[in-house]
């Protein structure tokens, strides 16, 4: 089963109190892909994640998921519109078991049923988290705590998944694994939205990439195009 | 309206603002008062809404020795009309004294960030103090204030150690205990005169009677006149001496510590000193005019210093605008005066005050008169 | 007190006595730390929530005895679903209107702090002076069985013994529904994350009026059970069980629900403490448990249970 | 006398599991710009934060000019000589540009009660001089500015701001200056003034050494002598801007492995 909805982001302008931070970026995320979001730090990327998530709403242009306009919609509607997020610095409720956020994961799920289902996969995906199911999230080294943020992640079964910086802080042996999974996420259906600063490994794995800088997309291509372009390479030492 | 902002134009507001008070004190009729009482409130919309508030702030901020010379006098002028009226006197007394205590606590809170929820208890303990001494020992009455002042600051460093270690909600908590208690201790202590209280002797400074009603050529001034009189010189001192910490590195440090510690110690100030320095001075001005209010009433008892009482003093702050020694004065006859001259909602007045405190916070969160940037004061070199 | 052995009966009394009164603490220091939990304010008008609460129910006893109702059992349920109604709905009233628009317009932590202790006075004075006759003591009905259990030359009563046990039910149940129920897990998630909890599709405004008509329903119970016990409630009764339910929640550790219990039963405890054993008049109780109070804060700053985890995540 | 202003040896800092700091070695030499750059938490502003005293450390040594600072409070560090900037400009918004620059000089005035309160003569003197400096670096950093020195910085734009921030940082004199992300919310041309500016100053200082950290290659390569790459926590390289470009630790640090 796999994801028909793209993600729209057009000429949208957004930023918090006086200041602009992202200025009339559009970005698609396309249904069934992996698209990236490149830039070095404080270019933008984790507002354009907020915008999207309608954390910090767009103040001009606007976002769609689908036909569906979600400019306006407040974030926990969003959620429910078929997207799913792990956030920046993976975010699990420190004081919760393991079981307990993969359970908020799928807050929105009714049925116990489906529930149960994506416990299965998410555990098939990690068995430590099966293991560890009782341990509190907050006590778990930052490795394991990536697992329960990217588990928790795809326990709504979404249809598209926005993944911010999941390489941050993780050792380089971690990260490696981590984009083995979010590829095998892809394959089994969901679209991801990918936002890193670590561009060889995502262009790696990715259909379609953007490069932010300033604010700005400053280069956008296949990932192949973008492997070979100056841009991004100058994007992070100009 | 540009007539507000020069000389004659202070003049002529302070003129009214004294026929005022003058006139809200006589008034009698509840009636009158509440006409008088919504005269203030339209003067004060319609002044902001017109652009004269700000004129006449101009105004007061250029001729800074002038306006206070006309305030001063103008309180002064007040007092001489009502040089005969025992109940008015009292209340114009109390209510510098309100003020004075507030900018104690200002000093704690407003400058250094200082949640203090038991000014009342540390006002009361200067009050009991004053109580003691004068019950039992001959000490001067000028030094049993000073002495006052004192134990004030002596508690307060009772509490020194869980202030200065705790933040916000928790730094609440031990005031807040603090000030229930002390409440309980009067209350239950026999030496203290127990819930019932104790008298306190009336002032006497170098043999001068203040109980005693004064007689100068044949008028009969009331022997609050002396209180008053006390008491305005104790508010000058006390207004001088917050200007000049306002005005000096003392309180730049004290601004500093209140709004990024972290910062403030990364450029060399020692936290810890400007917070003992802040809550020590505070107390002592608390505890100082404390002293004084005991033996301006004769008689003090658990019940003038309760958590309520504290809760007044800080909402007084809130009301005028915090740091802002205007807005204190303004807020202190404001919470003092109105509900003793509104009779008619005498039984409502805490739930109006309580309404009324909630809709300013509400609706303008800087307080009736907003803290001026500080002015440093203007060396030779800066005449330009 | 001449320091000479104790009565045992007396002594069990204070120890019965303890018992209550730490669990009303306990039950109104639960309100606290659930309100800071979800939204970090402290909501000071819990006490007096309290006492709406206890006047609410003494409201639908007075209604319902004059339509002659008379069945204890039955006018007991009534009385409790009427006052939990009514603060649980001011509880949400509060939030809705006054506390998470503050929040969300960033207004300074001392604004809230005032606001909700100026609400309290308001929510007071309004029972004073329109509940009739308010300003005096109101005699609370008894309606639980008055027999007792003789142990010894101990007599305990059984209203009491149903009194203890149902806070505990509702101690019981509140630990239940935060810890076991997908509300709670909600509840939970908002009290640690704000962010992250709308990530997760909670509805967050909806989950804190939740948590803030849970408080307020839990301080009825206390105000209620209160009044069974001393038969007797007033417009005041709510000024120091709010300023002791919140020094409990602090000495145990805001927003910890054990935490809240612990400060509850142990400012209880102080209390029972400084009369039975402390050769110093038994109107100092207060003056000692507060005293600890301040010397538990500067020992440990931030409540005795402390955070198991580290701060950076 | 060494040619080493700043020597940190072994410096390890954890948070709980995590381990923020890992045996980093650094020096930073008298007169120079050294830049202090990694990727996103590698810990360029915990080893601020760890120098200035605002963090403890877990293991390791800091010596400023010959002189252990290891464990120091922020206030020590300060008048030991080292004066910093924050990553998100830390201001007293409600305060007057004055005010704010002027709390960086704290060392140098008197903060006795007699001499503040009640002598005043005195105080309006020391006053004046410390005005004189304010007005001064604000003349050099802000020159627009100069006559707005009693409005509140929360009037200001953000690069105002970090004008104000790196004039508070320089009043005191200090020997060395940290700057923590100048560019962050402010354009690269103002981004790009404000670093000329102070690199004008450090010469004319002469004794004033400066590390910064940045994510703005552009301005590293620019202004600094020499940097050092960090990566969780690890320093994995250092040297000029050129060799450290070309590093492949670095370029991996920055770009990411092949997978």
């Amino acid at each position: 089963m796999s994801s028909t909805i793209d993600l729209n982001v057009r000429n949208a302008t957004t930023g918090y109190d006086a200041v602009n931070v992202l200025h009339d970026v559009s970005v698609q995320a396309k249904a069934g892909n992996i698209t990236c979001i490149l830039g070095s730090n404080g270019a933008g990327k984790s507002t354009l994640v907020r915008m999207i998530l309608g954390l910090t709403p767009a103040r001009s242009g606007n976002v769609a998921f689908g036909e569906t306009d979600i400019t306006k919609t407040r974030t926990h509607k969003v959620i429910g519109k078929g997207i799913s997020c792990i956030p920046e610095g993976r975010a699990v409720f420190p004081k919760c078991t393991v079981l307990q956020n993969l359970r908020l994961g799928a807050y929105g799920v009714e049925s116990e049923d489906e529930i149960q289902n994506s416990l299965k996969n998410v555990y098939e995906l990690f068995p430590r988290l099966h293991e560890r199911k009782t341990q509190i999230a907050g006590t778990m080294s930052g490795g394991e705590q990536a697992m329960v943020s990217i588990g928790r992640g795809l326990m709504s079964s979404p249809e598209l998944l926005v993944i911010d910086e999941p390489s941050l802080g993780l050792s380089p042996l971690f990260v490696t694994e981590t984009f083995k999974i979010i590829r095998e996420i892809n394959n089994r259906g969901t679209s991801v939205l990918l936002i890193e600063q670590n561009v060889k490994q995502t262009l790696a794995i990715s259909h379609y990439g953007y490069v932010l800088g300033q604010g700005r997309v400053v280069a956008e291509g296949t990932s192949k195009e973008l492997s070979s372009s100056e841009a991004v390479h100058s994007a992070y030492f100009s | 309206m540009k007539i507000l902002s020069n000389k004659i134009g202070i003049f002529a507001a302070t003129a009214v603002l004294a026929v005022y008070v003058a006139s809200l004190m006589h008034a009698e009729s509840q009636l009158t008062v509440g006409i008088l009482s919504v005269l203030f409130g339209s003067a004060w919309f319609i002044g902001d809404k017109t652009g004269a508030s700000q004129m006449l702030d101009k105004g007061i901020k250029e001729n800074g020795r002038f306006s206070s010379t006309m305030f001063l006098a103008a309180i002064i002028g007040v007092a001489i009309y009502l040089h005969d009226d025992h109940f008015n006197l009292l209340m114009l007394t109390t209510v510098m004294v309100f003020v004075i205590a507030c900018l104690g606590l200002n000093i704690q809170f407003g400058y250094n960030g200082l949640l203090n929820f038991a000014g009342a208890a540390f006002f009361g303990a200067g009050g009991y103090t004053a109580a003691v001494l004068t019950q039992n020992t001959q000490i001067p009455h000028l030094l049993i204030l000073l002495i006052g002042g004192i134990v004030a600051i002596l508690i307060g460093f009772i509490l020194i150690l869980p202030v200065l270690r705790t933040r916000g909600h928790y730094a609440a908590v031990v005031t807040i205990a603090f000030s229930l208690l002390f409440r309980t201790l009067v209350e239950v202590s026999p030496a203290l005169g127990g819930a019932q209280g104790s008298a306190v002797k009336g002032l006497n400074i170098l043999g001068w009677e203040f109980n005693k009603n004064i007689d100068i050529a044949g008028l009969d001034i009331s022997f609050y006149m002396n209180y008053f009189v006390l008491a305005l010189i104790l508010l000058l001192i006390a207004i001088a001496f917050s200007k000049a910490i306002e005005r000096s590195w003392i309180g730049l440090n004290f601004d500093t510590v209140r709004l990024d510690e972290t910062a403030a110690a990364c450029f060399g100030v020692n936290i810890k000193r400007w917070k003992i320095t802040a809550f020590a001075m505070g107390n002592f001005i608390l505890g100082l005019i404390g002293a004084f209010y005991a033996m301006m009433l004769g008689f003090i008892a658990p019940n003038n210093f309760t958590f309520g009482d504290s809760l007044i003093m800080v909402s007084i702050i809130l009301l005028g605008g915090i740091g802002s020694i205007p807005g204190i004065i303004l807020a202190s006859a404001i919470v003092i005066i109105l509900p003793e001259k509104l009779q008619g909602i005498q039984e409502y007045r805490f739930l109006i005050f309580a309404v009324g405190v909630i809709l300013i916070l509400l609706f303008r969160p800087n307080g009736l008169i907003k803290r001026k940037m500080r002015q440093f004061p203007k060396t030779k070199a800066q005449g330009e | 007190m001449d320091g000479s052995r104790m009565d045992l009966a007396l002594f069990s009394q204070y120890i019965v006595n303890g018992l209550m009164q730490g669990m009303v603490y306990a039950l109104v220091a639960v309100g606290f730390t659930l309100f800071f939990g979800v939204l970090d304010i402290i909501k000071f008008s819990h006490g007096d929530v309290l006492t709406v609460g206890a006047f609410s129910g003494l409201t639908a006893y007075l209604a319902l005895s004059g339509m002659g109702l008379s069945n204890p059992v039955v006018l007991l349920l009534l009385v409790i679903i009427f006052a939990l109604s009514v603060t649980a709905l001011l509880g949400m009233v509060v939030a809705k209107l006054l506390i998470i628009p503050l929040k969300q317009a960033r207004a300074p932590a001392l604004n809230i702090l005032l606001i909700t202790l100026m609400l309290g006075t308001v929510l007071r004075e309004t029972v004073r002076l329109f509940f009739p006759n308010g300003s005096s003591s109101k005699a609370f009905p008894t309606l639980l069985p008055t027999g007792g259990i003789d142990i010894g030359s101990f007599s305990l009563r059984i209203d009491s013994v149903m009194l203890f046990v149902a806070g505990a039910l509702i101690i019981v149940g509140t630990h239940f529904l935060i810890t076991k129920t997908k509300l709670g897990l909600a509840i939970q998630a908002v009290a640690q994350d704000e962010e992250t909890s709308k990530l997760m599709g909670i509805n967050f405004d909806s989950i804190v009026l939740i948590t803030f008509a849970l408080g307020s329903g839990i301080a009825a119970i206390a105000g209620i059970m209160n009044g069974l016990y001393y038969n007797e409630i007033n417009f005041s009764m709510g000024l120091l069980l709010g300023a002791v339910g919140f020094s409990a929640a602090i000495i145990g550790g805001l927003g910890n629900l054990y935490g809240a219990i612990l400060g509850g039963f142990l400012f209880a405890g102080l209390q029972t403490f400084a009369v039975v054993a402390l050769p110093i008049p038994t109107a100092y109780k207060d003056v000692f448990a507060f005293a600890v109070v301040i010397i538990l804060i500067a020992w440990r700053p931030t409540g005795l249970i402390a955070e198991k985890y580290s701060e950076r995540v | 006398m060494t040619n080493i202003s700043l020597k940190a040896t072994g410096v390890v800092k954890r948070f709980g599991g995590l381990v923020a700091l890992d045996k980093v070695n650094l020096e930073v030499h008298n007169e120079e710009v050294l830049g202090l750059i990694g990727p996103n938490g590698s810990g360029k502003t915990t080893f601020f934060n760890i120098l200035t005293g605002i963090y403890s450390t877990t293991d390791g040594k800091m010596e400023f000019r010959g002189k252990d600072i290891t464990g120091m409070p922020p206030q020590a560090v300060f008048k030991s000589g080292i004066s910093r900037t924050f990553q998100r400009a830390r201001l007293c918004l409600e305060l007057s540009v004055f005010d704010n620059v002027a709390i960086g000089d704290h060392p140098q005035l008197n903060q006795g009660l007699w001499f503040n309160i009640i002598n005043r003569k005195a105080f309006r003197h020391e006053y004046g001089s410390c005005h004189d400096r304010v007005a001064e670096l604000i003349n050099q950093f802000a020159p627009h500015l100069s006559s707005k020195l009693n409005e509140p910085v929360g009037n200001f734009p953000m690069i105002d701001r970090r004008r104000i921030e790196v004039c508070r940082a320089l009043l005191g004199n200090p020997k060395l200056l940290l700057l923590d992300e100048p560019s962050a919310g402010m354009t690269e041309e103002e981004t790009r003034q404000l670093m000329d500016e102070v690199i004008d100053i450090r010469k004319k200082r002469g004794d004033l050494s400066v590390v910064i950290v940045e994510h703005e290659m552009g301005i590293i390569s620019r202004i600094t002598d020499r940097c050092v790459v960090l990566n969780f926590g690890k320093k994995i390289c250092e040297g000029t801007y050129e060799d450290i470009s070309q590093n492949s630790e670095v370029q991996k640090a920055y770009l990411g492995d092949d997978l």
